[in-house]
């Protein structure tokens, strides 16, 4: 074993061995190296979050033609750090009728449900982080935090906006958990485990999103509304909420909304490619070194984020009748019909070589999805016409 | 390791909290607060006799997952019913429900 | 025990992170309050009262469509651990299952409370 | 005291204070908050208890959906957020009485019973309890019917509680 090979644990077991050296206690010595380690990663992923920045206005001017920062620092590389001292040395304003403690808690809390999340991120075959066997539903449970962050957040700062904007944007977030939670049955059934290491090993020779496309697909929708991001940003609403349910806040504990927004981004970019591209795996290049699987992941995970990126700048924000209604009427039914479908074809399939299993999921979830569009164009076709009161809608317009 | 005895005596004590919030609070949302601690209070000890006795048994976990289906269906009913009083009586105050007693 | 110690240590410092960056913004931070710097913000229009008012039904229904289907998602979870292992006998209680829930559904959507208005 | 001890000590200690924050705060939403709080520290039990899909799932639905059904339930309720008047009614020394009574009945009753002080046994290696659970939920022998009775039971309330709430006739307007 060597540094190169399993670094964490070199250097962990170099530090404990200093550390009882030095007369401390063996158990405080290990926790206090844990701690350690888990600071330093959190510390680096906020490095990351302030690159993030960078990383979206650069993506964000190059969509609509522009060029983004490029003033400070090669490229505007700097230009980060100087927002985050800007945000420092801002004025901390309260609103006056604020509930001061709650007001002060929900910027914690959200920052604190993003972070968490890499406490079950798998990083390399030999830095598995923590490999609870409940991860899948560790997902759920931090975004249970961030929702209830965003309530308090909006109900404490006693403004109309927020208020209206923490409402709406709770309403979406529970409304697609529900096709969230159902697809990240699908890995599961696969893998026949809730544990993120095992459901990246069982993607050893075939990702999941060749077996299910569609899983893959609706977990990334679901993912987005979840973010609050374009298309499902209408708790921002610009143009009628001003900013949502963080308009009271300003100086670091706005930047704390805000980075915890981005980094959550980057985090679910991880997690579809952890749940359905196989994560740290690329064709065993992983297995040379932990820290080229980090590289993999995390360049997994920019092109997920990059994808989350290219849906927020392509579409125009969708209003709240009709975000619940794609949810409940669209979304929902046909996750717990491809779920369904599934779990059927994994028993039907149970001792089918392994491309006919391959090609059977794929086949169900082609026309799985194929029968929701078609149910959901003709009930819509109906409610045109009903509206309109035109037989043929193509033919009025001539 | 701790004992059973600790958990339960913890649970009971919870138990006896919420006891105390639906026996004297006024406001029927309040109240059902405190029906939701005497909840956790038994799935506390459901799941500590579930690892106290034989692991291996589920019943425990078991009765501990369909003890949160109950919670569920009582308290979307359970406010149900209060928003449904509201916006009759103008009023979630228990005491002030008093329609039945005549 | 070990696992949610790690765990724990996440939250320890995930709270410090955080709070250590807005006490940054304290420390550094200009403090000269003024009540108009504190008064809610509505676009430059005075406030008219706080928000704590009353707010729609609607989002009752949403948020209790979403707390049914949320436990019966945790129903689901061990089902679907164990469904590829124990055969299509499961798969079948399984569906029972949803298709249940889903008339659940279907009676929230015709009564018209899926609808925003 | 071992390790282990003072953090069960800490978390109890932690979540009965909350809890009676729970039902002495006058503000309802802070009485949601506090219940938030009491919660978690329910689910940190069930985490020393090894129970994690039980910890992991009091998180999902308790703050995840309770938590917020009931703060939601406040703000419908309440044309004025402000609580004015008494939160107790006024017979609370008797509520108190009869609470501390059934603390004071369950600890005797229960300190007279043989497991009272039973230590838990270690768990088995590669100990797998969701998938036991799983199995426990879908065998013929174990308990399949309260897993599809618990759907019926979902299904119930969903539709109780959307005729109670929201039929048009029961408005008074």
């Amino acid at each position: 074993m060597s540094f190169w090979n399993d670094p964490l644990k070199v250097a962990a077991d170099w530090l404990e061995g200093l550390l009882t050296g030095w007369g401390l206690d063996a158990v405080f010595a290990h926790v206090l190296v844990a701690f350690l380690g888990v600071f330093l990663l959190i510390a680096l992923l906020m490095v990351l979050d302030i690159f993030l920045v960078w990383i979206e206005r650069k993506v964000v001017a190059r969509f609509q033609d522009r060029v983004g920062p490029n003033r400070v620092g090669p490229f505007g590389l700097i230009q980060p750090f100087a927002d985050i001292i800007k945000l420092i040395i801002k004025e901390d304003t309260t609103p006056g009728g604020a509930d001061k403690v709650v007001y002060n808690l929900a910027p914690i809390l959200s920052m604190m449900s993003v972070l968490i999340l890499w406490a079950v991120v798998p990083l390399a075959p030999v830095m598995l982080g923590v490999d609870l066997n409940v991860g899948v539903l560790f997902l759920i449970a931090a975004g249970a935090i961030g929702t209830l962050s965003i309530i308090m957040a909006g109900w404490s700062s006693n403004n109309k906006f927020a208020m209206i904007g923490a409402f709406r944007q709770v309403a979406v977030m529970v409304s697609f958990e529900i096709p969230m939670l159902t697809m990240l049955m699908i890995p599961t059934i696969y893998a026949g485990s809730m544990s993120m290491n095992t459901i990246i090993q069982a993607q050893d020779p075939i990702p999941f999103f060749i077996l299910s496309p569609l899983g893959a697909l609706i977990f990334l929708i679901a993912a987005i509304a979840e973010l609050g991001r374009a298309p499902f940003d209408l708790a921002e609403g610009e143009s009628e909420l001003v900013s949502g349910f963080n308009i009271e806040y300003s100086g670091m504990k706005f930047g704390m909304f805000y980075a915890g927004e981005l980094l959550h981004a980057f985090t679910f970019g991880g997690f579809w490619m952890i749940l359905f591209f196989g994560g740290y795996r690329f064709f065993g290049l992983e297995q040379v070194s932990p820290f080229l699987a980090i590289l993999i992941l995390i360049i997994k995970a920019m092109i997920g984020y990059w994808v989350i990126m290219w849906v927020k700048y392509t579409m125009m924000r969708i209003r709240i009748d009709q975000m619940l209604g794609f949810n409940w009427k669209f979304l929902t039914p046909l996750a717990f019909a491809l779920l369904l479908v599934t779990a059927l074809m994994n028993a039907l399939l149970a001792g089918a070589p392994t491309w006919l299993y391959v090609l059977g999921m794929l086949l169900a979830n082609v026309v799985t999805g194929w029968v929701a569009l078609e149910i959901a164009r003709s009930v819509t076709r109906k409610e045109r016409m009903q509206v309109e009161g035109v037989k043929n809608p193509v033919e009025a317009h001539h | 390791m701790v004992p059973l005895s600790w958990y339960l005596m913890f649970a009971a004590a919870l138990f006896s909290i919420g006891l105390f919030g639906v026996l004297t609070r006024r406001n029927a949302i309040a109240i059902l607060l405190g029906v939701e601690l005497m909840l956790n209070a038994v799935n506390i000890n459901l799941v500590a006799f579930w690892r106290y006795s034989d692991v291996m048994a589920m019943a425990g976990q078991v009765f501990a997952v369909i003890v949160f289906a109950v919670a569920a269906a009582e308290v979307s009913v359970g406010l149900a019913l209060v928003i449904s009083v509201y916006r009759r009586r103008n009023t979630v105050v228990a005491d002030e429900l008093d329609m039945l007693k005549w | 025990m070990n696992e949610w110690l790690y765990i724990a240590l996440f939250i320890v410092v995930g709270l410090i992170i955080p709070i250590g960056a807005i006490a940054a913004g304290f420390i550094f931070g200009p403090k000269k309050p003024n009540p108009i710097k504190e008064s809610t913000y509505e676009c430059g229009i005075e406030a008219v009262g706080d928000a704590w008012i009353q707010f729609k039904a609607q989002y009752y229904i949403f948020a209790l469509v979403f707390l049914v289907f949320d436990v019966e998602a945790v129903f689901l979870f061990p089902w679907a651990v164990k469904t590829g292992q124990l055969g299509l006998y499961v798969v079948i209680e399984g569906i029972i299952f949803v298709s249940i829930l889903v008339v659940g559904l279907v009676y929230t959507w015709r009564k018209g409370m899926l609808e925003w208005v | 005291m071992t390790a282990q001890q003072i953090i069960f000590m800490i978390v109890a200690a932690y979540t009965i204070g909350s809890g009676l924050m729970v039902v002495t705060t006058r503000n309802l939403v802070h009485a949601a908050l506090w219940l938030v709080s009491t919660l978690f520290g329910v689910a940190v039990a069930y985490a020393l208890l090894n129970a994690n899909f039980i910890a992991v799932v009091q998180v999902v639905v308790y703050i995840g959906a309770i938590a917020i059904l009931f703060i939601f339930a406040v703000m419908l309720t309440r044309k004025d957020m402000r609580d004015s008047g008494p939160q107790m009614n006024k017979n609370w020394w008797a509520g108190a009485l009869v609470a501390v009574l059934v603390f004071a009945g369950l600890a005797f009753l229960l300190s007279g019973w043989s497991g009272f002080r039973n230590i838990a046994a270690e768990l088995p290696a590669e100990f797998d309890a969701i998938g036991l659970l799983g199995e426990a939920l879908t065998s013929p022998e174990a308990f399949v019917l309260p897993f599809e009775v618990a759907s019926v039971l979902l299904l119930a309330a969903l539709v109780g509680a959307v005729y109670v709430a929201f039929n048009p006739r029961s408005d008074k307007k």
